[in-house]
C-alpha cells in the first residue's frame, strides 16, 4: 500500500513539475475562463439581482469549459514520445497513475477558481446571501466530480479518433446531475432563499460513486489494446 | 386529432427509417462479403 | 555457445499461434516461436513485418487477438514485468526533463529509491548523470542512449529493444552494441529489432526473419539481405 | 430462429395491428383531452420498452467486462441501438401530446429532461464506439455503458428535486387509472416488445455478420504469402 502512494505522489510531483515547466495547461485555461466572463457578459446584463440568479450557472459552466482544456492536456503529455507505454510496461499498478492525474487536474481547477472567483464576484457584483462557507465544499466536491470524471474519459479518447472533440462528448452528459447539484447549491447560497444540504448531500454521492466506478474500470481502459 | 395521427405516423417512422437503415447496411455488408468470397 | 532448438522448460518465451488484428489489419498472423534465455536475439523484416508488434505483445502491451504468450513460464504477463526492459522507438521520456529527473521518476515505478542506480544506469551508457539539460535539447544519439538507460534501470532479466541504433553515430553504436554483448554474456536475454544487421555481427545468437506477421526462417547467421542496410 | 422469423413477424404484425384497434377505438375517450390523449398508447409502452433494451445493454455490458465473450458485445450494441430508437420515439410523441394538451411543445419538466439526458448518454455511447478504433472498442463502450447506468439515477435525482422545486406544469389530465386503460397499455407494451425484439434480433444478426466479414477481411490477409526481401 505503501508504494501505492508513493507511485501516486511520484507522479503527481513529475507532473506539477512538467506544468510548472510549461504552464501550458493553467495559462490556456486561464484564458480560457477569462473569455468566457467577458463573452458572457455581453448575453447577460450583469446587474445585481438577476445575475444573483444565473451567476451559479455561469460560473460553473466557466469552470467546466476551463476544466476541459486542462483535462485534455493531461494525457497529451503522456502521448508525446508515448512515455505511457514505459508506465504501462512498469509494475506499477493503473490506480496511482489515474489518481494523480485526477489530484493534478484537481489543483489545476482549484487554482483558476481561486483566480476566477475574485473576478466574478467583481464583474459581477456578487455577494453572497445565504452562508458563505458553503461555497468551499461545493467547490471542492463540485470540482471534483468534474475532474474525475473527466480525467477518466480522456483517457478513454485516448484510444479514439479526434480525441480533443470526444471528451466534451462523453463528459458533458454524464455529469450532468454534478452540474445540477453544483449550480443549485451555488445559487441557493448567492440568494440565500434556501439550504444547500440536499444539492451537497447529491455532490458527494455522485463523487463516491464515481470515483469508485472509475478506480475500478481504469485498469481496463488503460490496457485496452 | 391531427395530433394524434402525427405521433402515430411519426412512431412508424423513425421505426422504419431505421430498418431502412438496418437494411442499408446489410445489403453493404453483403456487397462487401460477396468481393471478399470469390478470390481463394 | 549452444544453438540447439531449446527445450520447453527453459525458454524464456514461448508464443504459440500468436494473432494480432487492428480492425481489419493482421499485425502477426499466427507466430509459434521459443527462445532460450541468455541469448541476443535479432529480429529482421520489411517495415509492417509484425517486428513491433511482436516485440509489444512481448512486453505486454498489446494484448494478442488469438494465441498465447508465456514469459518465463508464466501467462500473467503483469506479474513478471518487473522483468522486462523496454526500449521503443519513440524515447518514453519527458522531454521537459533532464535525464537523472526522468530516470528517478521511472525508478520509483520500480521501486528503486536514490540516484546511484540512476546514476549508474546512465554513466553505463556513456552520458553524464548530473547534465541538467532537459532531454528534449538531447540531440538523437543521446536521447536514443538516455533512453536505453531507461530500459536498463532496473537490471532486468529480458529486454527489448526496438531500433536502438537509428540516428546514432557509428562510434556510440559500437559502444552501445558492446554494452548489450556484456549484458548478454551476464545471462540476460534481448531481442532486437534493427535495420542495421550488420552492427551485431559479433554479438548476435540468431537472427530471426519476419515477414508479413509471420517467423520466415531463423539462420544463425547474418543472411545477406539485397540491397544495402539502411 | 432464421426461419421462425416470418412467422413471428407475422404475429408480432398481427399484435400490433390488435394493439392499435383497441388503443383507436376500444378504450375509452378521455374526457377533458379528447381523443389526442390516446397518443399515450404508444408513447408509454414505447418509454417502457426502452428502458427494458437500455438495461439489457447494461447487462450485456457487465458480462462482456467479466466474460469478454464478443456475443456479450454484440447484445450490447444492438440494444443500445434499439433502446436509442425507442428513445427518439419517446421524445417525439411526448411534444406532440404536450402541444395540445399543455399548450407547449416542452417543458423542462424532471421526466422530459430525464429522457431526453438518457438520450444524450446513449447516443455519446454509439458515438464512442465509431470513433473509438481498433480492438478496444468493445471495452471502452463497456466501461462507458456501466457509468451511464451509474449516472441515471443520479440525473434523476437531481432533475426531479430541481423542478419540484418549482410549481409543476400542468400534469396530464385524467386523474386514477381506469382498469380499461391499464389493459390497453399493456396490450400496446406486449405488442412493441414483440415488435422491439423482432429488432433486436435483426440488428443482432447484422453486429454478427458485420463481424464475420471482419474476419474473412483478416484471413484473407493472412493467406498472403509471407515473403523476406
Amino acid at each position: 500500500m505503501s508504494s501505492f502512494w508513493a507511485i501516486t505522489s511520484a507522479t503527481l510531483a513529475k507532473d506539477l513539475r512538467l506544468e510548472w515547466r510549461s504552464k501550458d495547461a493553467i495559462n490556456s485555461m486561464l484564458f480560457f475562463a477569462l473569455l468566457v466572463v467577458v463573452i458572457f457578459s455581453f448575453s447577460f446584463d450583469p446587474t445585481a439581482e438577476e445575475s444573483r440568479h444565473i451567476a451559479g450557472g455561469l460560473v460553473w459552466v466557466a469552470f467546466l469549459f476551463a476544466a476541459v482544456v486542462a483535462l485534455n492536456q493531461t494525457w497529451a503529455r503522456e502521448m508525446r514520445n508515448a512515455v505511457l507505454d514505459a508506465y504501462r510496461v512498469s509494475p506499477a499498478p493503473a490506480n496511482p497513475l489515474f489518481l494523480a492525474k485526477a489530484f493534478g487536474n484537481f489543483i489545476f481547477v482549484s487554482i483558476i477558481q481561486a483566480l476566477m472567483t475574485p473576478l466574478f464576484t467583481v464583474f459581477y457584483n456578487l455577494r453572497p446571501l445565504g452562508p458563505a462557507w458553503q461555497l468551499i465544499p461545493v467547490a471542492i466536491l463540485g470540482s471534483w466530480a468534474l475532474v474525475v470524471n473527466g480525467t477518466f474519459f480522456a483517457a478513454m479518447s485516448l484510444h479514439t479518433r479526434s480525441r480533443e472533440i470526444m471528451l466534451p462528448i462523453l463528459l458533458f452528459p454524464f455529469s450532468i446531475p454534478a452540474l445540477v447539484a453544483m449550480v443549485q447549491a451555488t445559487n441557493t447560497i448567492l440568494t440565500g432563499q434556501d439550504s444547500a444540504k440536499f444539492w451537497i448531500v447529491l455532490l458527494l454521492t455522485y463523487d463516491v460513486v464515481f470515483t469508485v466506478a472509475c478506480l475500478l474500470l481504469f485498469e481496463t481502459v488503460l490496457d485496452a489494446e | 386529432m391531427n395530433y394524434l395521427y402525427a405521433a402515430y405516423a411519426a412512431t412508424w417512422i423513425i421505426h422504419g427509417s431505421y430498418l431502412c437503415s438496418l437494411a442499408i447496411r446489410y445489403r453493404r455488408l453483403k456487397r462487401e462479403m460477396k468481393d471478399l468470397k470469390p478470390r481463394p | 555457445m549452444t544453438h540447439s532448438q531449446p527445450t520447453n522448460g527453459s525458454s524464456v518465451i514461448v508464443i504459440s499461434g500468436l494473432v494480432k488484428q487492428f480492425g481489419r489489419f493482421a499485425a502477426l498472423r499466427g507466430i509459434s516461436a521459443e527462445f532460450s534465455p541468455g541469448n541476443l536475439y535479432v529480429i529482421l523484416g520489411d517495415n509492417g513485418a509484425g517486428k513491433t508488434t511482436l516485440l509489444r505483445t512481448f512486453a505486454g502491451l498489446a494484448r494478442p487477438t488469438r494465441g498465447k504468450v508465456i514469459l518465463l513460464g508464466t501467462h500473467d504477463l503483469s506479474s513478471v514485468s518487473a522483468q522486462i526492459g523496454y526500449m521503443a522507438h519513440p524515447s518514453l521520456l519527458y522531454d521537459e526533463l533532464s535525464g537523472m529527473e526522468n530516470l528517478r521518476y521511472f525508478g520509483r515505478l520500480y521501486g528503486i529509491e536514490g540516484d546511484q542506480r540512476c546514476a549508474d544506469a546512465i554513466r553505463k551508457v556513456h552520458l553524464d548523470p548530473s547534465l541538467a539539460r532537459p532531454v528534449g535539447q538531447y540531440s538523437q544519439g543521446m536521447r536514443q542512449r538516455m533512453s536505453l538507460a531507461r530500459a536498463l534501470l532496473h537490471d532486468p532479466g529480458i529486454l527489448l529493444l526496438d531500433e536502438p541504433f537509428s540516428n546514432v553515430d557509428a562510434c556510440s553504436a559500437s559502444e552501445m552494441v558492446n554494452l548489450l554483448g556484456t549484458i548478454r554474456d551476464a545471462g540476460k536475454t534481448l531481442f532486437v529489432v534493427t535495420h542495421q544487421a550488420a552492427l551485431l555481427d559479433g554479438v548476435a545468437d540468431e537472427f530471426v526473419l519476419m515477414g508479413a506477421g509471420k517467423i520466415v526462417s531463423r539462420p544463425l547467421e547474418r543472411p545477406l539481405l539485397e540491397g544495402a542496410p539502411r | 430462429m432464421k426461419k421462425a422469423f416470418p412467422i413471428l413477424a407475422i404475429l408480432t404484425a398481427a399484435l400490433l395491428g390488435y394493439a392499435f384497434y383497441e388503443a383507436m377505438f376500444v378504450a375509452p375517450t378521455d374526457q377533458m383531452q379528447g381523443d389526442v390523449y390516446r397518443i399515450i398508447y404508444y408513447h408509454v409502452p414505447s418509454g417502457w420498452t426502452m428502458f427494458v433494451f437500455f438495461f439489457t445493454n447494461f447487462i450485456a455490458s457487465i458480462v462482456y467486462l467479466i466474460r469478454r465473450n464478443p456475443k456479450a458485445d454484440a447484445v450490447a450494441v444492438a440494444a443500445a441501438e434499439v433502446g436509442l430508437v425507442f428513445c427518439t420515439v419517446v421524445l417525439v410523441t411526448g411534444p406532440l401530446w404536450a402541444r395540445p394538451v399543455w399548450g407547449i411543445w416542452w417543458t423542462w419538466d424532471w421526466r422530459l429532461t430525464s429522457t431526453l439526458v438518457l438520450w444524450l448518454i446513449y447516443a455519446s455511447y454509439l458515438i464512442l464506439r465509431r470513433f473509438s478504433t481498433g480492438g478496444q472498442t468493445p471495452v471502452l463502450a463497456a466501461a462507458l455503458a456501466v457509468f451511464g447506468a451509474l449516472d441515471m439515477p443520479l440525473v434523476y435525482f437531481s432533475i426531479w428535486f430541481f423542478r419540484t422545486q418549482h410549481p409543476q406544469p400542468v400534469v396530464g389530465g385524467g386523474g386514477s387509472i381506469d382498469p380499461s386503460m391499464l389493459r390497453v397499455w399493456m396490450i400496446s407494451w406486449a405488442a412493441f416488445l414483440c415488435f422491439g425484439w423482432l429488432v433486436f434480433w435483426l440488428r443482432y444478426r447484422l453486429e454478427i455478420f458485420k463481424r464475420e466479414v471482419e474476419e474473412t477481411h483478416s484471413l484473407e490477409a493472412m493467406l498472403e504469402e509471407p515473403r523476406f526481401r
